[in-house]
């Protein structure tokens, strides 16, 4: 016999407001094995929490049912409650009566009703719980930060500054990522390159940091704690510990490739750094434009290299490491906008994306920083489209939330290196970060011109060969306009990397139905994924400007730390284990586990599980034709339980 | 063409006895002398001595390979099998209970083999149709040539075409009258967990008494278990006292089985079984 | 009175019961006949639950897990995929109607998704009318 | 001494089922069943016999002992009572019948005894029913061999002999006696009927299955002789798949489980069938299991049978119905393995 506790929770009105709480308690009060039933307004209050503690004192309880919001949200606390009145923490059952309940109807019977249904296979669960003992094991103090731009880069300092070493893995020959093109930033309008690349430079030069550039990560196993992340170090052709940065290769080298860096404005050479302010100032070799790899001869760099550092027989290698936690900060794509064929990019040169004009803007740009058009001429009149593809149901639905403010701070830019009039069309514009409401108005006394309404083609205009035609519906005036310009700029929706979902695969993430990587609680877990001991961090988790980036690359850093400070790590006991007497020794559990945990011992003739690989998905547990493996916490008589609970009534 | 059960009998008394004597194998899986003629049963020949109690007839409609799995691993064995048998070698291979190097597979093709309690020909209806092994070291026989007449899931259309409160119907009657015997567990050469799920009391995953819920349980999770796996030898419905043919049941999951995932049961070595398998690209259609 | 079907959902952790949280977070209204029980993949859904479960009386049994490719564990719900498919093809075969089991990929995301899903299969149950096949009758 | 028409047999089997339940063969899809009879007309007495032994007329498949709800904060539970109307158990063969003396020793002559058994069995008036004996006799039985005659009237309440298109109906003892009197539509029968009758025992007693006397205290000592032979029992269990179809249509096994079966709090302990032949039957709550292997358990059942009981009672615990040989899904024959350890 079980001395079960159940404690509903009113969750102020949250609850209250569609399940009869006090009668739920009297409900619980009339099922067997249950020694009392309360309810309370805030069970996870510290009254509340001392109610429940109290209780497992006075009452002998054994086992805890709390009936309150979803587990996911404070299954956590309510543990550490009755652990702390000297419960196992595994003898607690939350009932989701809040997400899955009284938020989802109106009517009050039939949340009580429900309610009822899902408590009485609480207390048929609760039951059958048996205490579990945690793992507990030793954490690697390493820290792998994934993504090089500015969140990676953040987050990468603050670990090292607190004396973890951190593996920076950065698929670019360079750190630096998107805010590394940019000329200004807004509001503040101070220059990109002189805030981040002393940044950069602190990267490189940290004793704490492995930076790997040139690197992607090829296989993820192990756990919170214990990583082992394999890295697959792109061959470079250029021996990195000889070459000493003279860059006499780069002059040399004949070979044409597109820069990236300039968003394919200019050119670059085969064999290349990005941009001037790299880091690693080191050179690496674009196979597809490099005339050795194509025609078999030229090795002109080699020629030049005193260091002998050009190695063309350089093979890609892998290498692998141990960390206890990881920071995801992959950053972000732009859309390509070539396929909104109504906007002619790619059919019309004078029609530009934002990343191509950031680079224009740019003293080390394409032009020297000088806005001028692909033919050299300046432009009269500019229209900055906002919301290309963003705000959109046939794209993507969500708000890119930095668009409004760089078309701004274009609008500014045009103003100061150009006379050319300066149009933004607009759905309305979102300035709600500090400085922002007050820089969208000094761009209106700029004299800058806003149309509100979203731009619905461009064409070639008629009348004047040559320029652009740019049409919407004023949604002011209701009226159609259309604005002869030279120059187009769209701000297309920003979104998740094109390899994101490859990421999300190696490290388990979830995405939202963008593709952007999930958090584990909107709210309350921001940096955190479902993913024990991986963390989020800047636009991979969604669109988000530079002071929210660096602050949630700090937040990510402060939430791989907490696991990393530690020399012991606690785990999840919810693990499998095999009964040794039911194994049938069909093996199907060592062939289906994506972790490899269960593996056949010969000698005995049975399966077992080794539980610190085990992550407790219960996959081997269904697949045992014996119900030889017991998935501890879900149980097959526990889970069979519940749904006998649950069906009662 | 007719099948020549005596030079079947002549063969594998042959190659018993060469295996025997070479001490190739350990034991020879074959079969002997009943109570009476149609009665005859699975023989295990340890010895040279023992060969001459080989028989061979059109009764032996046991499927041997089910007792592979009693000796320990690395024993070596020779097992003599029909069509069927053969299948359950394959699976059984695939599964890592035997080793195809511990075996000797001695292939019977025939056909026109009869359920020795009521002396039916067994072709088609309860078994799977084919009349050649799939894999074997020796041939007994000559190889079977032509199409088995009808498709082994022939025999469904009729029940594949009632509705469904008639299927029901059909299938509560049948499963009403079980009496718990596990004859059909026993008798099946890839039931060989031992306890079996429903023996279990934690969990317990249906009543043990001989009625409807738990004769339900158990013969639908006994289906699950066995889809994909399940050679169709029909031995289940041959053990069964209270004939439930249970080999419809059996050969309608084994023809879903291979029209969703394109792979008979016990075929190639080389295959996995269905249910620990997957594939990215299996179809959502197969959960309409 | 309308027939009021109860309803067994088995949610896996990640995806369907974290998008029904959602569901409920976003305050969408859907019907109250569902009674979720959670597991932490729709891999650890044993097709035996399902048969139980209609035993104990369900009139309908809705299974949510991640989309295929998404799963938490990586490969979980591919296996789900094929062996709740086995698990449908034998309560078709036993005269079970089909309507009445269904297995749906809903992530974390999609409350809206769990919402309609659950709308829907309400209906479709209440059109069924009562599961008598194989509920026990005490 | 009556008699009545074989094809009025229906009226005879209406005139039961007033006066109380009965439970006659009926023909299935599997063959003759001992079933409840609620349609007169399905009482069929053309059989050879049944597929399952009529022990379940006595000793259900399913028995239910005590009702309980634990639904509630406390415990309520009471016993079930066995249905008390009175039993009429009609066209048992005589070695079946045999089969409920030796299944009495276990259920009400040997202390404690069995409330249920012994209250159905007080409850029931069987009618005995003699086998054809001028019909060849099944190949699997061996009835004879062990002294029983194929038209054996003891142990009958009622013994009924085939004559012609005519069944003769013949009071055993006084309670068959006061019933048949009371029977309606029954012809009474003529001193050529009576003749007929004992001289058909008679024959009977002469009818021979399969040839081979089996003396109890020679074969139960053989086989202590033998328990530690191990080759000898493998090798005689090497066909042997350990299912429990042999026990399950037997009429002398007794052994059953107890398990509660319990839904939504409410349930019922009841004893089912059990098999010496499963795994888990000698399974202790320690793990541990006396017999794992298959030839321990085959040892066990044709000892037990054969050997064990014998010495304990007397009396070899089998009747040679030949249902377990006609049911092995392997052809396993129990008589040919007592007839291997005679010659042993």
């Amino acid at each position: 016999m079980s001395r079960i506790g159940v404690f509903v929770c009113h969750c102020g009105l949250n609850i209250a407001k569609t399940v009869q709480v006090s009668e739920l308690a009297q409900f619980a009060a009339t099922l067997p094995d249950v020694v009392i039933a309360k309810d309370y307004k805030f069970m996870c209050s510290t009254p509340g929490q001392e109610m429940i503690a109290h209780d497992i004192k006075e009452h002998r309880l054994d086992r805890v049912i709390v009936a309150a919001c979803s587990p996911l949200m404070h299954e956590q606390t309510f543990r550490k409650v009755i652990e702390n009145a000297g419960l196992n923490k595994y003898m607690l059952t939350i009932v989701n009566i809040r997400e899955q309940v009284s938020w989802v109807t109106h009517d009050i019977e039939e949340g009580t009703s429900k309610a009822k249904a899902v408590l009485n296979g609480a207390v048929y669960r609760a039951r059958l719980l048996a205490p579990l003992t945690s793992r507990i094991i030793d954490v690697c103090s390493d820290v792998m930060v994934i993504g090089g731009g500015i969140a990676g880069i953040q987050a990468a300092l603050e670990l090292a500054n607190n004396g973890k070493k951190v593996y920076l893995v950065e698929k670019n020959s360079t750190i630096g990522g998107h805010m590394a093109q940019f000329d200004k930033t807004f509001p503040t309008l101070d220059c990109s390159a002189c805030i981040l690349t002393p940044k950069m430079d602190a990267v490189l030069q940290h004793k704490n940091i492995n930076l790997m550039t040139y690197c992607e990560v090829t296989e993820v196993k192990g756990y919170v704690g214990n990583f082992e992340i394999t890295v697959k170090q792109k061959a470079r052709y250029v021996d990195h510990s000889k070459c000493n940065a003279c860059l006499a290769c780069t002059e040399k080298c004949p070979g044409k490739g597109v820069s990236e860096w300039d968003e394919g404005l200019t050119k670059r050479k085969a064999i290349y750094i990005p941009f001037p302010q790299a880091v690693p100032q080191k050179p690496v070799i674009d196979r597809d434009a490099c005339t050795y790899f194509q025609k078999g001869k030229c090795k002109l760099c080699q020629k030049v290299c005193e260091q002998k550092a050009i190695d063309y027989e350089q093979q890609d290698t892998f290498v692998t490491v141990q960390v206890g936690a990881v920071i995801v900060a992959t950053g972000y794509d732009l859309m390509n906008v070539q396929p909104l064929v109504q906007y002619g990019y790619g059919r019309y040169p004078g029609v530009y994306h934002a990343l191509e004009v950031e680079r224009l803007f740019n003293a080390a740009g394409p032009t020297g920083g000088k806005v001028t058009l692909r033919d050299g001429k300046e432009p009269q009149a500019i229209a900055i489209l906002h919301c290309i593809g963003s705000r959109d149901k046939n794209h993507y639905e969500h708000c890119s939330r930095v668009c409004c403010m760089y078309s701004l701070k274009f609008a500014h830019l045009f103003k100061e290196k150009t006379s050319a009039d300066v149009y933004n069309f607009y759905i309305d514009i979102r300035a709600a970060g500090k400085g922002y409401e007050e820089f969208y108005n000094r761009i209106i006394e700029e004299n800058v011109k806003f149309i509100r309404g979203k731009a619905a083609r461009v064409t070639e205009s008629d009348e004047e060969a040559g320029r652009l035609m740019v049409e919407a519906e004023d949604t002011i005036t209701g009226k159609f306009v259309r604005v002869a310009v030279d120059m187009v700029v769209l701000s297309p929706a920003i979104t998740p990397r094109a390899d994101a979902k490859e990421i999300a695969r190696l490290f388990n993430l979830s995405m939202d139905k963008q593709g952007f990587f999930m958090e584990r609680h909107p709210k309350l877990a921001p940096v955190s994924t479902m993913s024990e001991g991986i963390f989020i961090a800047g636009v991979c988790q969604s669109p988000k400007d530079i002071p929210d980036t660096v602050a949630q690359a700090n937040g990510a850093a402060a939430e791989a730390l907490t696991i990393v400070v530690k020399d012991k790590l606690e785990l999840e006991a919810t693990t499998a284990m095999v009964n040794p007497a039911s194994c049938c020794a069909c093996q199907n559990c060592v062939r289906v586990c994506p972790y490899g945990a269960p593996f056949f011992n010969e000698q005995k003739g049975v399966s077992e599980i080794n539980e610190a690989l085990c992550k407790g998905c219960g996959l081997c547990a269904s697949v045992c034709p014996a119900s030889a493996i017991i998935a501890r916490h879900f149980t097959n008589d526990q889970v069979l339980s519940e749904i006998e609970g649950v069906m009662e009534y | 063409m007719s099948i020549d059960f005596r030079k079947i009998e002549d063969n594998l008394k042959k190659e018993a006895r060469r295996l025997l004597e070479a001490q190739k194998v350990s034991l020879v899986l074959a079969y002997g002398k009943g109570f009476d003629e149609n009665h005859p049963m699975p023989f295990v020949a340890r010895n040279v001595s023992d060969v001459d109690c080989i028989v061979f007839n059109e009764y032996c409609s046991a499927n041997l390979a089910r007792y592979l799995v009693r000796y320990p691993r690395g024993t070596k064995i020779a097992v003599a099998v029909k069509a069927a048998d053969s299948r359950t070698v394959v699976q059984l291979i695939q599964e890592d209970k035997v080793k195809r190097e511990d075996l000797v597979i001695l292939g019977i093709p025939v056909y026109g083999m009869k359920d020795p309690k009521t002396g039916e020909v067994i072709d088609n209806k309860t078994t799977c149709g084919l009349y050649n092994p799939v894999l074997y070291d020796v041939l007994l026989g000559e190889e079977v040539h032509g199409q088995p007449v009808l498709s082994p899931y022939d025999v469904l259309a009729e029940y594949e075409a009632m509705d469904q409160d008639a299927r029901w119907a059909f299938w509560q009657k049948e499963f009403e009258r079980c009496i718990r015997c596990y004859a059909c567990r026993k008798a099946c050469p890839m039931c060989y967990c031992d306890p079996c799920f429903i023996d279990q009391n934690k969990p317990r995953w249906g009543e043990k008494s001989p009625e409807l819920p738990g004769n339900l349980m158990f013969h639908l999770t006994r289906f699950h278990h066995l889809a994909g796996r399940c050679i169709d030898c029909g031995e289940c419905s041959r053990a069964c006292p209270m004939d439930i043919p249970l080999y419809l049941f059996h050969k309608k999951i084994a023809k879903e089985c291979e029209e969703m995932f394109g792979q008979a049961a016990g075929m190639k070595i080389e295959d996995k079984p269905v249910l620990i398998n997957f594939r990215m690209e299996d179809s959502d259609k197969i959960l309409e | 009175m309308s027939f009021e079907p109860k309803i067994l959902g088995i949610a896996c952790n990640w995806c369907t019961y974290t998008g029904a949280d959602l569901a409920g977070t976003t305050r969408l209204q859907y019907p109250q006949n569902i009674r979720v029980v959670r597991v932490m993949c729709s891999s650890r859904i044993n097709p035996s639950f399902i048969f139980r479960a209609f035993q104990l009386g369900a009139d309908g049994v809705l299974v949510g897990g991640c989309h295929p490719g998404d799963c938490h564990y990586n490969t979980g719900n591919l296996y789900a995929r094929r062996r709740l498919a086995v698990a449908k093809k034998i309560l078709e075969f036993v005269g079970m109607e089909p309507g009445r089991f269904r297995v749906e990929w809903i992530s974390a995301s999609e409350g809206n998704k769990f919402a309609e899903v659950v709308t829907e299969f309400t209906a479709q149950i209440q059109s069924l009318g009562p599961q008598t096949k194989f509920k026990i009758q005490p | 001494m009556k008699k009545t028409a074989l094809n009025q047999i229906s009226e005879l089997a209406a005139d039961l089922m007033r006066r109380g339940t009965l439970i006659a063969p009926v023909k299935e899809k599997a063959g003759f069943v001992f079933r409840e009879i609620s349609d007169a007309g399905r009482v069929d007495l053309n059989f050879y016999n049944t597929l399952m032994s009529p022990k379940s007329a006595f000793f259900p498949p399913t028995e239910d002992f005590v009702r309980y709800d634990k639904s509630k904060t406390v415990l309520d539970a009471e016993g079930v009572e066995p249905d008390l109307k009175p039993v009429f158990l009609l066209g048992v063969r005589p070695c079946d019948v045999k089969s409920f003396q030796i299944m009495d020793i276990h259920f009400s002559d040997t202390a404690p005894a069995d409330p249920y058994w012994k209250k159905r069995r007080e409850a029931a008036t069987i009618f005995g029913y003699a086998f054809d004996v001028d019909a060849p006799a099944d190949a699997a039985d061996f009835y004879s061999t062990l002294k029983i005659g194929a038209a054996d009237p003891e142990g009958s309440d009622i013994f009924m002999i085939k004559k012609g298109d005519q069944l003769l109906l013949k009071a055993v003892t006084p309670k068959g006696e006061s019933l048949l009197s009371s029977l309606n539509g029954l012809a009474q029968a003529g001193a050529e009927d009576e003749k007929y009758f004992d001289d058909y025992v008679a024959r009977g007693r002469n009818f021979k299955t399969r040839h081979a006397c089996v003396e109890d205290g020679v074969i139960a000592k053989k086989l202590e002789d033998l328990f530690h032979k191990t080759e000898f029992w493998e090798k005689i269990s090497d066909a042997c798949l350990s299912c429990g179809a042999c026990t399950f249509v037997c009429p002398t096994c007794y052994c059953f489980d107890i398990c509660d079966e319990t839904l939504f709090g409410k349930g019922i302990r009841r004893r089912v069938w059990d098999a010496c032949m499963f795994t888990d039957f000698t399974l202790e709550a320690s793990g541990h299991n006396p017999r794992t292997k298959v030839y321990q358990r085959l040892r066990q059942k044709i000892c037990h049978k054969y050997s064990f009981h014998v010495r304990k009672y007397g009396v070899i615990s089998c009747v040679g119905c030949g249902r377990c040989t006609r049911n092995c899904p392997v052809n396993i024959d129990i008589f040919s393995i007592v007839e291997k350890a005679l010659k042993t």
